[in-house]
């Protein structure tokens, strides 16, 4: 294992003081419990929104803090969840007195612990309401799984949450743009390599040089099945075929795509994938009328990307073009 | 014969002890069907506990007081999915041991409730292969002991080989729960990492009470 | 070799094809000779930037065409540069009668390619004049060289440059500011694994797994020197040390300080090297006042980073904070 | 015995094809102590260099059109070092062969001028580990030849040995120019691509003339 760290145990500390000292002009960064905020601090009367996870998926959450979109974050260990402990005082902190927001991917760690935490900060007189976020279409969503994982949608659903507490809507309004958010984002990954989690110091899965693993999440977990690699234009295929199926996307619909690189694939290889996914979804008389490409919700140094399509209309695209001023998302 | 509050310390010692000494193991196992890191999140959440216990100006006076600091340690530092179960289960445990000393009864009033606490927060049932499946044959095992008569070390013990065999059980199930659901039918064939963790809390317990005897 | 990608004859046209439909709002793609252009064409009476060079270092250039920054950039196949067929059009489309700056990494392939392309150019009338960047450190500038490298300060010259143009500079100003900037930029960089070029299907040198390359170049080329692997604050300081000297930096001063990833290293990493050169510029009295921590001058999915330290004033402040809007940097 | 238009053009299509069987070595050539690009780059120019010939509606009718037509190409599909240098030194060949035939001594003017050409544009001496270490060598031994008397052929020949000999002794060289030279000691003990690349050009010029003989 070689990485640009120092002890395995400090690299999250150090990494979100480097962070804090590169945006100084976004976020201060809270030590013990460590979380991450806005630098202007609470916006009296405004939603907070609150997310975090496991770190190692950088710019995810912590990017996303700033005008627009988070008031907080909360990152945890590597790959995982922060503990209520931390969670509950972000809560506080983006606590404008209008209730607080808290956008939680769903494993059961995260939903555990930002659990405890709601509990915490409620009993502290903050009113708190949560969206799980579980767009990724490799997991079936039945009795026999933790249901599905939340995964590169979750941008879309911060940045629209974001727009929606920015402009005032209130706590109701804004759990219900991001519920629909959920109900209309899909994603699916591939993995060409594994990651390596500094504390474990070996790739989070063994691959073959010629296979590829499809359906993975962002914590370096195996995929749903191991398949021959192939090119582009066909691995782009296997990841949008059951997105587009799953949103029951049809003709004359407008969407928004993200082709997301999981850290350790060039753009260039993205713009591949892209320029694929829209010829397929042009060929379903799908129009892509807003896009996003590059590094977003990562697994430290996997190569490899996802493919994200969220249903649009008129509303979600206003709040999506609204302005968003983060270490990751600006316009 | 009963366990003291010197057992409680002696277990929570052993229990960071094991953890650390199966930290690795702890890591592969959680790396082939899960994300890598429930030995590390153990390692470090009970290297907290050993020092939060260090730093106590005086020794608690009850066995609760000592596992209730386990649970807010463990809730507070591990995170992850274990960081809340194990949380849950010793502060459930805990309210079950408001006392200075626990015999065999009362072992198996703390073991019951853990697994409750384990239940309440996960909404995991047996043979979904998480950690409540060495739990749950952990807490049958030490009512049988009991009913027999058995002295608190001895439904410790047996408590531990039953954690062993279920966690061992768990390697052909398919996992319906955590993060090893998502590979569906590949989760088979490996153990699971929290049943694992703890059969190996529970044999620090044991071993905690034989060395008192 | 596993890459997101078809035929790798085929994927730098393909990629720029991406690129140009995920951001049509920003760029126009120039088939036959290839080259991007600003989507609103040439700005009458503003001096055209044009950059190049190599594939393979993206988002560099491509992702700085837009408004304050180029007006044309010219993807050449992997780490090859693009030929004089290529530049000469993209030098007539950025030129709206105040001449062209071409802005070329000191490599023998982008000098010859570009000065005949200038000379193609300068034949159809119109007045071209190049800034040679060589940031890099690494290389020795003497006899005994093909000069330093160009490397992650192209991003610097580009961006202050195209602010001087923006403004209205004419040709002179804007080479002498672009000019500034060289003279004040110094970059050096490390790889701890190499990069696989599509072509040649295999890494760019072999690197044991308990050593890195100091003072790599951005084609995959060999470092300077191979050392054992250690954390990275130690090695954040034998990137720094060199830059600092070189640019003869002393206490007081202000500077830009940029962390750039290499393409394939997580975010966090590059936060954890940003953390230690704060605290080592710090230790020698500079301010760092401005920032930019990402990946900005790759080498496809080469793990590593480089350090690049700007030394600032009022006027180059002015510049690098003037409104920008690109596909990878936007204020 | 002169060599004509034809020998031109056959010079150009075995070009093309010992490029694209060399392709894999001077890429690994250059991946030793540049970029690695260089075999990929030769054969994607002569490949499209063969193109361009095939479409010509007629055979052109001197020896310096082919090179020219050979030169304006490289110039633009290469790209690199190699495309300006290859380019300006057919272009420069092929202003010193606007003839529909040569003699040994245009043959001699020709490789002159091709050195000068690559010279001119890459400001390399000898001894700098690049193509010129193969072509100051080729074109000395080609003024021998032809001074003694030698026919076209073997002129040519003479000068793909030297050739040989010039790639080879760039081994022990550092380089001082081109991406090389970025490595410093570090580029001693390796071919250089480029000396490699020219020796099969001047190889692939002798056995076209041989061939034609
Ligand atoms: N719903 C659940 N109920 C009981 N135990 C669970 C549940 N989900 C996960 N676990 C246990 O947690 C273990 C994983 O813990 P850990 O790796 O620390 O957390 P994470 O999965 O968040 O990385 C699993 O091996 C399993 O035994
Ligand atoms: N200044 C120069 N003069 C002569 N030949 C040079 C010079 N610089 C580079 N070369 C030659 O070019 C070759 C490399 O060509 P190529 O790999 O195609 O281009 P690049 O170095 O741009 O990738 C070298 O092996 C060397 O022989
Ligand atoms: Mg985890
Ligand atoms: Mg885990
Ligand atoms: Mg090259
Ligand atoms: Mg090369």
């Amino acid at each position: 294992m070689k990485k640009l760290i120092n002890d395995p145990q400090d690299v999250v500390v150090e990494s979100v003081e480097g962070f804090g000292l590169a945006h100084a002009d976004l976020v201060q960064v809270h030590r013990d419990p460590l979380f991450v905020a806005r630098v202007a601090g609470t916006v009296p009367g405004k939603v907070g929104l609150v997310s975090g996870g496991g770190s190692g998926h950088e710019p995810l959450h912590a990017g996303f803090v700033g005008v627009g979109m988070l008031d907080a974050a909360v990152p945890g260990a590597m790959f995982t969840s922060p503990t209520p402990d931390q969670v509950a005082p972000a809560i506080a902190a983006a606590d404008g007195g209008a209730g607080v927001l808290t956008i939680v991917k769903n494993y059961t760690g995260d939903v555990l612990n930002f659990e405890t935490a709601a509990e915490l900060a409620e009993a502290d007189g903050v009113t708190v309401r949560t969206v799980l976020v579980d767009d990724d279409v490799a997991v079936e969503d039945s009795l026999y799984t933790a249901g599905r994982r939340g995964v590169a949608g979750t941008v879309a659903v911060e940045k629209i949450a974001g727009a929606a507490a920015e402009r005032g809507d209130d706590l109701d309004a804004v759990a219900a743009v991001a519920e629909r958010v959920v109900t209309n984002v899909r994603s699916m990954g591939v993995a060409l390599t594994a990651c390596t989690v500094p504390h474990a110091g070996r790739p989070s899965f063994d691959l073959p040089e010629d296979e590829i693993e499809v359906g993975i999440g962002i914590h370096g977990e195996p995929g749903r099945r191991r398949v021959p690699m192939a090119p582009a234009d066909e691995v782009t295929e296997m990841l949008l075929a059951p997105v587009v199926e799953d949103l029951g996307l049809s003709g004359g619909e407008q969407v928004l795509l993200l082709v997301n690189g999981m850290g350790g694939t060039p753009a260039s290889e993205l713009y591949v994938v892209y320029r694929r996914a829209r010829a397929l979804l042009a060929e379903r008389g799908v129009e892509v009328t807003r896009s996003l490409v590059g590094n977003y919700v990562t697994s430290l140094e996997m190569q490899g990307a996802s493919v994200t399509v969220l249903r649009l209309d008129d509303e979600l695209t206003a709040l999506w073009d609204a302005p968003v001023h983060t270490a990751a998302l600006r316009w | 014969m009963t366990l003291d509050v010197a057992w409680a310390l002696d277990w929570v010692r052993r229990s960071a002890a094991t953890v650390t000494e199966h930290r690795d193991e702890l890591v592969e196992l959680d790396r082939l069907i899960g994300d890598g890191d429930h030995g590390e999140n153990l390692a470090r959440g009970f290297a907290a506990v050993v020092g939060r216990l260090e730093a106590l100006p005086e020794q608690p006076a009850q066995v609760g007081d000592v596992l209730r600091l386990v649970a807010t340690t463990l809730m507070s530092t591990v995170g992850g999915a274990a960081g809340p179960l194990y949380g849950t289960a010793y502060l459930r445990a805990s309210k079950a041991t408001a006392t200075s000393a626990l015999d065999s009864d009362g072992v198996v009033a703390m073991l019951e409730a853990a697994l409750d606490g384990v239940v309440t927060r996960g909404r995991a049932g047996a043979g979904e292969k998480t950690m409540v499946d060495a739990w749950t044959p952990a807490v049958a095992a030490a009512v049988e002991a009991a009913d027999h008569g058995a002295p608190p070390s001895e439904v410790l013990a047996a408590a531990a080989r039953a954690a062993h065999d279920g966690a061992e059980a768990t390697v052909p199930l398919v996992a319906t729960k955590g993060r090893a659901s998502y590979l569906g039918e590949r989760s088979v064939g490996h153990l699971d990492p929290g049943a694992r963790s703890s059969e190996l809390l529970l044999v620090a317990a044991a071993e905690a009470a034989a060395a008192a005897d």
